[in-house]
């Protein structure tokens, strides 16, 4: 049982609160229709799946049912921060490098 | 290689088990070799000794970055079953199902293939719909698969509570007879030895670092902790680790890597014959010749790849156990695991070439990916040798998620209403 | 003329009195759940007569009405006198949601010296009143059903769920409560 | 036979309390405070079970967790029956009944044992190599021969009457295990003002305090220092105290899981308290001190009763008064086992010698065990055992070669050197370091906030560990915020030390001896099994363990894995770090599947949801079927009719006079705000900018993949509000789908979703009578066909409470769902109800509307739809707004397989035979003579009899189905071929008269 920081309630709460929402920032295009056969699969089906720091998205379902994101190291299951939909991705690279 | 048999071991007990060969050597690696397989598990092992077997392809190495076996081969509960509903999977998985058969005999190593039954649970009438739809299909596809009902589940599987007033009363079951079990490792050990005895190149504890490419693209070799190695044909079968291998030579592909955990208790008298499945509340249980119980959980809902997994899933799958068998809540856990399991979005795997020429991938096989280890690595060697899929492979393949002609396996068990 | 229907609760009949806890099924209460962006909770904070919370997990309550922040632009509004929630909201143009979800909730009080020991029994929160304190509240999970959680004194919590979970709920919390310490 | 071994001047157990148990149906006698183990030993029994694979005689090894051996079942009662209890952690209560496993018919005499004479044949991994010919004896002969020798004590068969319970606890500080270490780091946290948790796995805290006779802690003895400590502890309101608590898991982001033991050793258990309670603790910081376990010598023949760990005889005889022997030798690589030799001297018994493998011990235990008059043999090694069912002669020989000389004995007790405990270390993810000169492994670099003390760490000096953990305990206060400037300080001292020792096979087992000298005592596994598993070309240490199964068993290795790894490294010629450790998985000891289940059994197993009306629909004799956690009435059986027929009743019913459903269940979300139509727009294939208040329109979602998702009924409130209906299952999910975007995508919209799904209770009415039937109960809207005509909605009164009516038909027949709040739904629904008696209804159930709406072609999601389903292939292309320029799912539409030619759409399907009713799920095929596999072109989703048409209906997933009007297809079954035409799905009213009325 994780223990994940909350953007939006500003405390770390226990995981069943939450559900994993897959990858962070894989914006929908706001010409979905013009995208050919390539650029919809990559925005629907590819995922980066990094081992090491991955962006994803978490809902506080059981909280304040906000969306939000974080990037979490997925060979430690630790997280580096959370963040409110709509600040921008962190610079992690020195994390990254690091690695 | 020196042939097992009830001779054999007779001789070496009379000298006191000090002459048995090695079973796979452990050769240094060479500056190159025709084909490279990454990823020493079950599949890729397979794969090897297909290649050398049946094609005649021997000048392979397989590389493992830590022991054979130790990954999702070493780490599962062992089920296999073919009975899946499109024609696409019945013909893998049966194929796989008809080389279990013969596959003791084939390896001339135990693997200990055990037709037990496997029994999935109707909780609903949902469920009734799906699981009758795959034994029409399963039948119409020469695939076994039959429909008991609840007394016939109970005859089959004494333990299973199917009181009606149970919270999921079990209202039928589908049943495969030729399903059942193996022993994990040896299917690993028996592939490895068979393929180094072929000739094949087993070299653990070395790690690709990368995937070298030729100016037109093609693949040349790899880079490993051990060096480089050149090779024209590389396949990658690392099941968790896909994606990363994948992204070293630039492909994208569609898996993400999820926890996914098993345990087994104590070992106690043999009390359950045969597989039980029960997706509906998430339960899968037998019992291994050891008399364990051994139980596989559900996946956690974050991607990782540590190797872990949380508490609450192995408690909410117990509580599934307990629930359907109400006399185990005496039993004990005895030792839990994790292993990282890579899932598409249509849950079945790719078995393909790659747009890399000389690249092939068999990925994606998610929580299921045991039962078919004959099966998968048979087509994939004939898919590395031939470069070109198998028939029966043809179907797995990359480009299905561009074109959404997907192989929905689990969509095709949607939830009800 | 038609007989005027009556209300029935999902835990008509329930109770539980144990040693140093006490379960009860609260009275019917008008609930809204009322979204909104910050611009408009001053009009409808003074419509309510109450200060629509702003902090996380907290709660302002005046007489037998209560705001519980529940997330940053939504609140469980309470009142136990039965008002007319949606009425008093209807009447304010700035921007909202209200929706009546007085039916929807079914409430637990519980009370007594071992009320967050048996939260805790499903409650993976930390409870303790320094983490927790009076007057806090928070959506969160028990056992296997979602709930609202809402600290009215040391010993005292108020326990919301959905009606249809609510009898799955009060089980647990007697499960928990009957158990010998 | 009475106590014959107890000391009543050893011991802290009062002699004055006595209970009576038996094992194996034989009456014995114990005291207050023992664990079964001591019991028995006190009445001279060691012979407690039988190994796995060869059924040796095995007696007690240990005296704790790590037993692998001394395993018996516990039987309470018919249905309490627990096998695999260590009989070194059951504590003794009158009446116990124990009984041994894996052996028949008597644990002194078991026929299993033959299997021992063919040991050689059974080595490592020996049935990978046989039992393949002939190809079907595996399945016939050796596989049910092999499986019926599986496991070791017997399964109960009977539901388990006991219950099990879960706390989730927060907390500064937890510290694991109550030992010297883990009691002063509790203090010295607690003292600075943390909140503390310590768990020990035995009754009383002290842990080797128990048996080491010579500690001082703060001037007093440690035993005494330990209680004392523990009663301080309690006192405090910041500590928390838990007993026969044992962490047997290291998560996530620091939190452990602890298992309680209730009520195991009480004789008779009060029925409120739980058996186990799991204890998930998070913690801002650990303190491990676990300790250490002692490992056992491997030398031939070591496994027989009466040879046990030298600690363990200590213990046997300092806590519990008991004598493990009369005549007892030592063996030892280590100097923590003289003290067992001295204080069993001190006892009284006779110890004749101490065999030493090092060749020049020396130092004060040494000193003092010689001038106490025991034979101490330097240099010298155990090079056999002899006795059948206890050990009664040793042979010892000089390590450097000479005489052999026999010593008679009753008990040997051995001592390699102490094991760190790193296990939840280790499942915390921290990196092991290898401790070169002591040949052990030790903590290395921490993944989570935790800090090892004491002998865990390697700490092996009784001062040295105090100061270690008074340290550990006020600084992890002091890192969680505790602020007061209490510091506690205070001296120890204690004779042992035990970091010495050796792992790995002793002289006599080395490579090259036949003997049996074990390293796993209850799995078998031998030394010469892990050489010969080494040579088999097992290098990883992984590999050995399963090829050998060494460590694998109830114990997982706890005393036989750096034995096993010494052994395998020294084949190998390399150093053991380079052979590996395996990772030490939870449980650190086998946790109940209860403790682990907790409250989650029974009607807490899972939410069981019920609607308003349900007490009603039981009252009626409604059979009910399980729709994801609801229970929803199915049908309502009349007069001992089966299914069949009461929905025949209730479909023919319905559509001559009415029929009444309780709709509940239906997902509701209200959609709130000036934007609610944009968002509908998107959501939905639909266009809904349009449509009027007051109105509904039938919604279609997609995935963003363009395959069907959800759908339902959407009625429009007002300009700024859309009560939107979902399907039963698909609530939850639909509602997430909406805030995913809502809240990601989509987040300039002004509007805001609400779940409602409870606030209302759905009384549907369908039927030509529904109006008429609901008409004396709506106040204020005016429900004529021509005020309210087909899909519309209104707000008004029913039954004298608030409502929202929609007119509306899931059946073809005009049609009413009453939607009141829910506490009034009940209340409603018997007015209606009664009200429709006056019209001939009936009440119907969740098959009936099944049928019903199969005979008007309308679809269910999840039957008809499967996830690879597109509005096309079900034939709802007119539900896709074809102005519309975005909605989620649009591009997915346009891949090319979804608009390739071939795909399934929905059809109806007729029999030939208008009485035979296809199966759901039965596969369709054009050529049914065509050979296995076949070509199937779709299948059956939907399948009934028609009451109201007087023949079978299906509807069916066909290839290109639509072209194929008219066809006739095949449905081949086991038993023939049934032939079928393909038809419109809509199967009654084809012209939608009789929803209009």
């Amino acid at each position: 049982m994780l223990l994940i920081h909350c953007p939006y309630c500003e405390e770390e709460r226990p995981e069943p609160e939450f559900r994993h929402a897959g990858e962070a920032h894989i914006a929908r295009a706001e010409n979905i229709t013009e995208l050919s056969d390539e650029e919809f699969e990559r925005h629907f089906f590819i995922r980066s799946n990094p081992k090491g720091i991955a962006f994803e998205r978490w809902r506080h379902m059981h909280g304040c049912a906000r969306f939000f994101n974080a990037a979490r190291d997925t060979l430690s299951d630790k997280f580096l921060v959370t963040y409110k939909i709509g600040t921008p991705k962190p610079d992690l690279s020195g994390e990254i490098r690091r690695k | 290689m020196r042939k097992y048999s009830v001779f054999a071991i007779a001789r070496e007990a009379l000298r006191g088990n000090t002459g048995w060969p090695e079973q796979w050597g452990s050769p240094e690696p060479k500056k190159s070799y025709d084909v490279i397989i990454i990823g020493g598990g079950g599949h890729g092992l397979g794969a090897a000794y297909y290649l050398a077997k049946e094609h005649g392809i021997t000048n392979v190495a397989v590389l493992e970055k830590g022991w054979l076996g130790g990954g999702n081969t070493g780490r599962n509960t062992t089920i296999i079953r073919s009975n899946y509903l499109y024609d696409e999977s019945a013909g893998l998985y049966n194929h796989a199902l008809r080389l279990w058969g013969g596959l003791s005999q084939d390896l001339n190593y135990n693997v200990m293939y055990s037709a037990r039954g496997v029994m999935m649970l109707a909780h609903n009438v949902h469920d009734v719909q799906v699981f009758k739809r795959h034994i029409h299909a399963n039948r119409l596809n020469g695939v076994e698969n039959e429909w008991l009902t609840p007394e016939q589940a109970k005859e089959y599987c004494p333990p299973l509570n199917i009181s009606k007033d149970a919270r999921y009363p079990v209202m039928g079951a589908a049943l495969q007879r030729r399903g059942g079990t193996a022993r994990h490792d040896a299917v690993a050990w028996g592939y490895a030895r068979g393929a180094s005895d072929r000739g094949v190149d087993i070299i653990q504890n070395c790690e690709v670092t990368g995937i070298r490419r030729g100016r037109d693209g093609a693949v040349t070799g790899v880079e490993t902790t051990r060096g480089p190695i050149n090779a024209s044909k590389v396949g990658v079968s690392a099941a968790g680790h896909s994606s990363v291998l994948m992204q070293m030579a630039d492909v994208q592909v569609p898996l993400e890597s999820f926890p996914l955990q098993a345990l087994v208790s104590e070992p106690v008298k043999p009390v359950f014959p045969c597989v039980v499945m029960s997706n509906t509340v998430h339960a899968y249980i037998s019992q291994s010749d050891k008399g364990e119980l051994v139980i596989g959980a559900g996946t956690d809902q974050y991607t990782s790849y540590s190797q872990t997994g949380s508490l609450a899933i192995l408690q909410h799958t117990l509580d599934a156990i307990c629930e359907l068998y109400p006399m185990f809540t005496r039993m004990k856990m005895m030792r839990s695991w994790g292993g990282v399991v890579d899932v598409t979005p249509d849950r079945s795997p790719i078995l393909a070439k790659t747009p890399v020429k000389g690249l092939y991938v068999n990925c994606g096989w998610g929580t299921g990916g045991f039962k078919a280890t004959p099966g998968s690595a048979h087509v994939f060697a004939h898919t590395i040798a031939r470069d070109e899929p198998h028939p029966i492979n043809a179907p797995y393949t990359l480009e299905r998620f561009r074109t959404g002609r997907l192989i929905d396996e689990a969509a095709a068990a949607a939830v009800a209403h | 003329m038609v007989e005027i229907a009556h209300r029935t609760s999902p835990l008509e009949g329930r109770g539980f009195e144990g040693d140093g806890i006490s379960l009860s099924v609260a009275k019917p209460a008008s609930r809204l759940s009322l979204r909104a962006p910050e611009g408009s909770l001053p009009a409808l904070s003074e419509a309510l007569g109450l200060e629509l919370p702003q902090r996380p997990k907290s709660t302002s309550t005046k007489g037998n009405r209560a705001a519980l922040w529940l997330g940053p632009d939504e609140w469980l509004v309470i009142d136990e006198d039965g008002a007319d929630l949606m009425a008093i909201c209807g009447k304010i143009p700035d921007l909202h949601s209200a929706v009546d979800t007085s039916h929807r909730n079914v409430a637990i009080e519980v009370s007594g010296a071992r009320s967050a020991d048996v939260l805790s029994a499903g409650c993976p929160q930390d409870l303790s009143l320094a983490r927790f304190p009076v007057g806090a509240s928070s959506r969160t999970v028990f056992g296997k059903v979602e709930i609202i959680l809402w600290r009215r004194d040391e010993q005292t919590f108020h326990v919301e769920c959905w009606r249809s979970f609510s009898a799955y709920g009060f089980d647990l919390l007697e499960a928990a409560a009957r158990e010998a310490e | 036979m009475t106590q014959a071994f107890r000391i009543p001047s050893a011991g802290r157990l009062d002699t004055g309390r006595t209970l009576d148990f038996t094992f194996d149906g034989k009456s014995f006698t114990g005291l207050e405070g023992d664990t079964l183990a001591s019991a028995l030993l006190a009445n001279g029994v060691h012979l407690t079970g039988r190994s796995f694979k060869y059924h040796r005689p095995r007696g007690i090894l240990s005296a704790g967790a790590e037993e692998p051996n001394a395993l018996v079942g516990i039987h309470r009662d018919e249905a309490r029956r627990t096998p695999n209890v260590r009989t070194t952690i059951q504590e003794l209560y009158a009446g116990l009944t124990a009984v041994s496993q894996n052996r028949w018919p008597s644990l002194s005499f078991d026929v299993g044992a033959i299997s021992n004479l063919g040991a050689p044949f059974f080595s490592a991994g020996f049935y990978y190599k046989t039992f393949m010919w002939p190809r079907a004896a595996w399945e016939r002969l050796y596989e049910p021969v092999i499986r019926r020798t599986a496991g070791l004590g017997v399964a109960p068969d009977k539901p388990d009457p006991d219950h099990y319970s879960n706390r989730f606890a927060h907390c500064d500080v937890l510290v694991i295990g109550g030992g010297a270490a883990g009691l002063a780091a509790a203090l010295a946290a607690a003292e600075k003002g943390a909140s503390v948790i310590i768990a020990d796995e035995q009754a009383a805290l002290g842990g080797s305090l128990r048996f080491e006779s010579g500690a001082e802690i703060d001037g007093r003895p440690g035993w005494e220092w330990a209680q004392e400590t523990k009663t301080a502890l309690r006192a405090r309101d910041n500590v928390r105290v838990l007993t026969r608590t044992t962490g047997f898991g290291y998560y996530a982001h620091n939190m452990l899981g602890l298992v309680e033991r209730l009520t195991d050793h009480l004789a008779e258990p009060s029925p409120e308290a739980p058996r186990e309670r799991l204890w998930q603790v998070r913690a801002k910081r650990v303190v491990l001190a676990t300790g250490a376990i002692e490992r056992h010598m491997v030398f031939p023949d070591n496994d027989r009763p009466g040879v046990m760990l030298a600690s363990a005889a200590r213990t046997y005889l300092n806590h519990y008064g008991v004598a493990v022997g009369r005549k007892v030798s030592v063996y030892t690589a280590e100097d923590s086992a003289y003290a067992a030799a001295i204080d069993l001297k001190k006892s009284g018994t006779d110890v004749l010698a101490i065999v030493d493998l090092r060749t020049d011990p020396e130092g004060a235990l040494v000193e003092q065990a010689r001038s106490l008059g025991i034979d101490v043999f330097a240099g010298h090694a155990v090079t056999g055992t002899e006795g059948r069912l206890r050990v009664r002669r040793v042979s010892i020989s000089p390590v450097s070669g000479g005489p052999r000389r026999e010593l008679e004995i009753d008990t040997l007790l051995t001592s390699s050197g102490w094991t760190p405990a790193v296990h939840l270390f280790s499942q915390s993810r921290g990196k092991l370091a290898f401790d070169e000169e002591n040949q052990r492994f030790l903590p290395g670099e921490y993944v989570q906030d935790a800090v090892s003390v004491g002998a865990c760490n390697g700490t092996s000096d009784l001062a040295e560990t105090v100061a270690e953990s008074l340290r550990a305990g006020e600084t992890a206060a002091k890192e969680t915020g505790a602020k007061k400037r209490k510091t506690v300080k205070f001296e120890a001292q204690a004779s042992e030390d035990w970091s010495s020792g050796m792992a790995g096979a002793a002289p006599g087992a080395k490579s090259g001896s036949k003997a049996m000298a074990f390293v796993d005592f209850q799995h078998d596994v031998t030394a010469k099994d892990i050489r010969q598993a080494v040579r088999e070309g097992m290098r990883s240490i992984e590999h050995v363990k399963r090829f050998t199964t060494t460590g694998m068993a109830t114990d997982q290795g706890k005393t036989s894995n750096i034995h096993g790894l010494a052994i395998a490294s020294e084949m190998l010629g390399k150093p053991i770090p380079q052979v590996g450790l395996t990772t030490f998985r939870s449980p650190y000891t086998p946790v109940t599947f209860g403790a682990l289940v907790g409250h989650g059994r029974g009607k807490l197993f899972e939410p069981t949801r019920r609607t308003p009306i349900h007490s009603w629909a039981e009252a009626h004799g409604a059979a009910f079927e399980p729709v994801g956690q609801w229970e929803r009435a199915w049908y309502f059986p009349q007069n001992g009719e089966d299914m069949h027929a009461a929905v025949a009743r209730e479909c023919h019913t319905t559509r001559q006079a009415a029929g009444i459903f309780d709709a509940t269940t239906l997902g509701k979300i209200e959609v709130v705000g000036p934007d609610a139509a944009r968002f509908m727009e998107l959501m939905y294939t639909n266009p809904w900018q349009k449509l009027a208040v007051g109105r509904c329109r039938y919604g279609v979602m997609l995935r963003e993949d363009g395959f069907i998702y959800d759908d339902g009924v959407v009625g429009r409130l007002a300009e700024d509000r859309f009560h939107v209906t979902t399907t039963t299952g698909g609530a939850p999910r639909v509602l997430n789908h909406m805030e995913d975007y809502l809240q990601t995508e989509f987040p300039e919209l002004k509007v805001w979703l609400t779940s409602t799904s409870e606030q209302w209770a759905v009384i549907a009415v369908q039927g030509p009578k529904s109006r008429d039937i609901i008409a004396p109960f709506v106040e204020d809207i005016d429900i004529s066909d021509e005020a309210m005509p087909h899909m519309s909605v209104r707000e008004g009164r029913v039954c004298g409470v608030p409502a929202r009516l929609f007119r509306l038909s899931f059946t073809g027949e005009r049609g009413f769902e009453i939607n009141v709040p829910a506490d009034y739904g009940l209340s409603v629904w018997e007015a209606v109800w009664a009200e429709g008696q006056k019209y001939g209804a009936c009440a119907y159930g969740t098959e009936t509307m099944h049928v019903l709406r199969a005979e008007k072609g309308l679809i269910i999601i999840g039957q008809e739809t499967d996830g690879t389903v597109t509005p096309d292939d079900a034939g709802l292309n007119w539900a896709i707004g074809k102005k519309k320029t975005d909605f989620v799912g649009i591009r997915g539409l346009q891949r090319p397989d979804l608009v390739a030619k071939g795909r399934k759409q929905l059809v109806g399907l007729k029999t030939t035979d208008p009485k035979t009713v296809l199966e759901e799920g039965a596969q369709v095929v054009a050529d049914p003579d065509q050979p296995v596999p076949m070509k199937m072109i779709g299948h059956v989703t939907s399948s009934y009899w028609s009451e109201n048409c007087g023949h079978s209906i299906a509807l069916a997933l066909i290839e290109d189905g639509r072209e194929r009007m008219g066809e006739k297809l095949f449905v081949p079954m086991p038993d023939g071929v049934i032939e079928v035409e393909v038809t419109s799905t809509v199967f009654f009213d084809p012209d939608g008269e009789r929803t209009n009325g």
